[in-house]
């Protein structure tokens, strides 16, 4: 059960304007996207979720109650990895959970090789390739036990056939589990492969510019990539950003 | 009961039930001017007066004010120090002097020429930058109509006689013949010593001294009387016995030099008591001489009550 | 300067407040002044005795700073050194640390032997103090440089000095920092040390007169005049820090 | 004038082989992109190039010069953009420059412009997004002096359209100057449209996998993104990637 | 073992080669022994004066140990109650400032006054002078830790407490052990002067008693005393430093 709503959010930088009047809501299991421009504010609007700093003004609703500004309702993967260096990728992916005192390894390990890293859980993230690194956070934060999900451009770094293993993997756990999942992404391919809705922010200052409600049924294979209709849902979205410039 | 002394064990063992227990700070590290306290650690002459002595190093604290607060019962010092202590309503009182005259003086080595104060002049004196100092120089060298505006003065700080000296940076000092002396003499060094008592009647004053405050004195007389009874027993073996009590020191403080401590015992004890009709009388002028020099000096800023900086009424009879 | 009010009134009430119970309790349980005198009779003291005093802490001050300045030098060129050149680090770490060592009471005449009863001594023991902070912090902020980025100097050709001028040194400028002002919280007692191997003139003299005259009120005036100096000078070193370091993320980003 | 021939090179990380007897060249003004699994030694043989690590054995040649194990020959873009954290962002796209003693600010002030950066000249990398931060670690690469630049997945945090510009800027650069380019993506889009030539590397250990000569004429505009044979090539090289893993 | 010849041959080699110098100096100037005693003098006396000496030994090790150990947990918590509690920070980080410039001569009557002769004016002592050095470079090293991780962890949900522990602390860790080495190297120092406070065992009594019976070649044996004890302190923490830090990239990616 989680429902995010998000109300009327404002949100500047030294009077510099990022996000202006952004509302929209995540229903309970929906895997929604945030597609937008680099710098239109994206990432900003997972910190506020996250209760990082508070919006200027605006209010965040998850399953009903108020967590503006609040810590932690989320499990999040950053857009740079954030992983501790003195840490091994076993320590580092229970990091989420040992804050709320339920690490554990043998899930993790699980984890870790179904996320191409097995063999790695002992070394550092110094000995990892950039790819890697990301995995690590994608799969850190599939181990917090938060059932809302932010995911910040998580498979950026990958190639193509490990970033389809991922989504896969990514979309057999949220069709297990049904978390809410709010995801950053650039790929537009990609944010149709996965989501339910795509919201398309605009830029200087963000704000919510449209919304898509993808119709392809559950669960989705990977073929349905090459469909005339994913090519069409693909061009319309691919048009709307255009518009934005 | 004094045949037996010498078998009295030193240790305190089990036998430190029932004595009282009682300490004495020194004015600086152990050497020939605390022989006496050690001796009579040594050959019971503290438990015989039922006391139970510990002898403590002072470190950079000095005795006048652990003495003075009470966490020392006594204390070595010397007269300047009470004279200038009491002056601030420190509450220590002199009960005995260990040396009846004063030993220090200005030293230098013989090739510097310096035969008396008159020929300060033009020299470097090391010193430790207190307005003391001048005043004494000048009252020598007024004697011989010289000028102390001529001599210069360096501080030297913590610096030993001998490295100051050797090096050239300075050309006297003021030390204590008995043990500076004496190891210049050991080093084969010669010194031209001008003692202070040579030039000024009033600078003949007691260094070093046996303290205790006023409080003690006025809550547990007994206890200073047996101990300087025990004290004074001590400085009179060493008197008699200048090398058996240098036996005593150097085994009491394995880590002094030998040869340095017996040198100086053998030097020093006569004039533990020199021409006095006992150990550790102090008299009323001596004190009244050099409060006054000071207070002439403007080295005072009120004049000493000498009668209550000293007394002797706890010096066996 | 209301930014200057803003931080400075809780350590102020702080002070204000010690010195308070210190007053109450030197007279509530009749502590004799000579033993612990009250914070008013020590200020008396120290309005009453300026003109006897004020030259001492000219004197203090200038090598206070002199000092301090050429051991900040030393102790900089020593971690450039030792970092540089990783041979002469393995060979004078060690020597580095047994400086730190030598009492300076004994070392005290040997330079008294070696460089007579001039300024130089004196400089000598506050560089000793003072260099040794700033030498270990240094070192260790050079070392702990992010490895991806000097991954990136080198690729993009930096030569050894540019790395270190240009990644390094700033990199460690916080850690040099914290050496610094460590340092300078010595560099006072430092100064006031080196007095003591024989001086005519500074705080420490002046302590160690009023020390043997018993006026505990003027021993009391000296510290509150090095820990006034002491302050100054970190003040200085703090200033210096906002000067240098802008750089770090503040306002929206940080909670503090 | 640049050429690089990679010859034999072999590298190891504990025993882990990470590169396996790799050759390749890239003749004066060609553009090369790099293809191959996350983790496969791509970062790795550009860290060799660079002369950030010497290889186990092998040699690379610029313009019949050993540089095997030499450092500053390339002008370099690294994965994770490695800004100074205490320099603003026009002192940060200088330093390429600056370590060779020509910054020029004029032209850096330009590039920062056509990067979509005007206006965030004086800005502290952390007060940048993550796409923003990327294209600053571009724009200091090509204004780095070297005449051979190679890029470590320059774009893969811009949206769609922000990278279509920064390919097409790329581009035209190159055209201009015509700098060799090496240039690692897991985008086979961005390597058809960009590329000369595409060299597969297969992974545990990387070795050349194959080679695509790319046919389309130079200028490139983007409407060959839709063509038929763009399509072709796509799926070919999705084709090769698939079989290694 | 191998590694530790490999590490040691180079600082020994110097030392070596300085002790060669002076031996050498000592006959070719003929300095007097009583100034500056030859090495070889010095260490006659260092083994035929064992039996004397050793006891004194043991106390300053004990003494250093206790009070180091003191000094690192206050310094620690010191540090520890300035980050987490700004408040506190802006109201004592003065007062700590403070602390290190009371000279020692000035606190030594007071504390012997206050505390007696016991070890509790010592360990006093040493603790001020250790817990400072500690204190300074764990507060910077805590503030320093990079933000993108502190802002992880905040929208991860971890609590002051878990940010400080899992992330400040650790980050800390090299800064941390920057400030134990300076203050592992001023902790035998610290014992040294404490002992002048009045003891009657220890390196310093000793020293004081060599010292003010002109045994120069003992004073000599008592400061080398101090400096390998005081290598021995700094081993230990460079060990510990090693045993706690084993993150560091090392080998293909590090030039050293
Ligand atoms: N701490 C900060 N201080 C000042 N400005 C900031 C800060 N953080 C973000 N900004 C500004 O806010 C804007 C949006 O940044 P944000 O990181 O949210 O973008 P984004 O949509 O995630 O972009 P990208 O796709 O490139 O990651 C940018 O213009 C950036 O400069
Ligand atoms: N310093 C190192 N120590 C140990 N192993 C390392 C080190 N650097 C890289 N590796 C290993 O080398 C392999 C290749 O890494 P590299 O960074 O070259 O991959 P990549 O092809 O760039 O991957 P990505 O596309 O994910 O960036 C990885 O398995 C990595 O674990
Ligand atoms: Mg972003
Ligand atoms: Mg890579």
């Amino acid at each position: 059960m989680s429902q995010l709503i998000v109300e009327n959010i404002r949100k500047s930088f030294h009077k510099k304007t990022v996000l202006d009047d952004i509302s929209f809501t995540v229903e309970d299991g929906e895997f929604v996207s945030l597609l937008g421009p680099s710098g239109s504010g994206k990432s900003t609007l997972f910190h506020l979720i996250g209760g990082l700093y508070e919006p200027d003004s605006g209010d965040f609703y998850l399953d009903g109650k108020k967590i503006t500004g609040k810590r932690g309702s989320i499990s999040y993967t950053p857009q740079s990895p954030s992983l501790f260096p003195w840490r091994t990728v076993l320590k580092n992916i229970m990091l989420g959970s040992e804050l709320f005192g339920k690490p554990d390894e043998q899930e993790a390990r699980v984890m870790l090789e179904k996320a191409g890293l097995g063999g790695y859980e002992n070394a550092y993230p110094h000995q990892l390739s950039g790819g890697m690194r990301q995995r690590v956070a994608f799969v850190r934060s599939l181990l917090s036990p938060q059932s809302f999900i932010c995911l910040d451009e998580p498979f950026s770094a990958l190639d193509e056939l490990t970033r389809l293993e991922m989504q896969k993997w990514l979309l057999a756990i949220w069709g297990q589990n049904r978390r809410s999942v709010l995801f950053i992404t650039h790929s537009i391919e990609e944010a149709i492969f996965l989501s339910d809705r795509i919201i398309v922010l605009s830029s200087n200052p963000a704000t919510l510019k449209r919304e898509f409600k993808i119709p392809f049924p559950r669960p989705r294979e990977e073929d349905i990539l090459l469909t005339e209709e994913f090519l069409k849902w693909k061009k319309e979205i691919y048009q709307e950003l255009k518009v934005l410039q | 009961n004094s045949d037996n002394e010498d078998a009295k064990p030193s240790e305190n063992g089990e036998e430190t039930e029932g004595l009282k227990p009682v300490s004495i700070v020194l004015d600086w590290t152990p050497n020939t001017n605390h022989t006496g306290l050690y001796v009579a650690q040594k050959q019971g002459f503290f438990e015989e007066q039922g006391l139970d002595v510990e002898i403590l190093m002072p470190g950079e604290a000095g005795a006048d004010q652990l003495v003075a607060s009470g966490q020392a019962d006594f204390g070595i010092s010397a007269q300047e120090s009470i004279t200038e202590a009491r002056v601030q309503d420190i509450p220590i009182v002199s009960i005995g002097a260990v040396i009846q005259h004063n030993t220090s003086g200005f030293a230098a080595p013989a090739d510097r020429g310096i035969q008396s104060p008159a020929d300060f002049e033009g020299k470097t004196y090391g010193g430790w930058g207190a307005p003391v100092e001048e005043a004494v120089i000048d009252s020598l060298m007024n004697q011989e109509d010289a000028d102390v505006s001529k001599v210069e003065t360096i501080n030297m700080g913590n610096s030993d006689y001998f490295t100051a000296v050797e090096r050239g940076d300075i050309d006297f000092a003021w030390i204590y013949y008995g043990w500076t002396g004496v190891e210049a003499e050991l080093r084969d060094m010669e010194l031209d010593m001008l003692y202070l008592t040579d030039y000024s009647k009033k600078l003949d004053y007691y260094t070093p001294v046996i303290i205790t405050n006023e409080k003690k004195i006025a809550n547990d007389p007994e206890t200073i009387k047996s101990f300087m009874a025990a004290v004074s027993q001590g400085y009179e073996y060493a008197i008699d016995n200048p090398a058996h009590a240098a036996d005593i020191l150097i085994e009491a403080v394995p880590d002094l030099d030998a040869e340095l401590v017996k040198a100086s015992q053998e030097w020093l004890s006569p004039k533990y008591q020199d021409d006095a009709e006992q150990w550790g009388i102090q008299k009323q002028e001596v004190w009244e001489n050099y409060a006054g020099w000071m207070y002439e000096n403007g080295l005072l800023e009120e004049e000493l009550d000498a009668e209550k900086a000293f007394t002797n009424e706890f010096l066996p009879q | 300067m209301h930014k200057v009010i803003k931080a400075g009134w809780r350590p102020l009430l702080v002070i204000i407040l010690l010195f308070i119970i210190w007053e109450l309790s030197s007279t509530f349980f009749e502590i004799p002044s000579w033993l612990l005198p009250a914070p008013s009779e020590i200020w008396q003291e120290g309005v009453a005795g300026w003109p006897n005093y004020h030259h001492h802490i000219w004197s203090t001050i200038q090598l206070t700073v002199i000092g301090f300045s050429i051991g900040c030098i030393v102790g900089l060129m020593v971690a450039i050194a030792l970092h540089l050149m990783p041979r002469v680090r393995e060979a004078f770490y060690p020597l580095m640390i047994l400086s730190q060592n030598i009492p300076i009471i004994v070392l005290a005449p040997l330079l008294v032997i070696w460089f007579g009863f001039g300024m130089m001594p004196k400089i000598i023991v506050i560089t000793l103090v003072c260099f040794f902070p700033i030498a270990v912090s240094a070192v260790d902020g050079f070392r702990q440089t992010s490895q991806e980025l000097i991954h990136y100097m080198k690729m993009a050709g930096a030569s050894k000095g540019q790395i270190f001028l240009k990644l390094e040194l700033p990199h460690a400028l916080p850690s040099l920092f914290s050496g610094l002002k460590i340092s300078a919280t010595y560099s006072v007692m430092g100064a006031v040390i080196s007095e003591w191997l024989g001086a005519n003139r500074g705080i420490g003299v002046y302590m160690t007169l009023a020390s043997s005259s018993f006026r505990t009120d003027r021993v009391f005036v000296a510290i509150f005049m090095i820990m006034i100096l002491c302050m100054l000078f970190f003040l200085v070193i703090i200033s210096l820090e906002k000067l240098f370091i802008k750089w770090r993320p503040k306002g929206e980003g940080n909670s503090k």
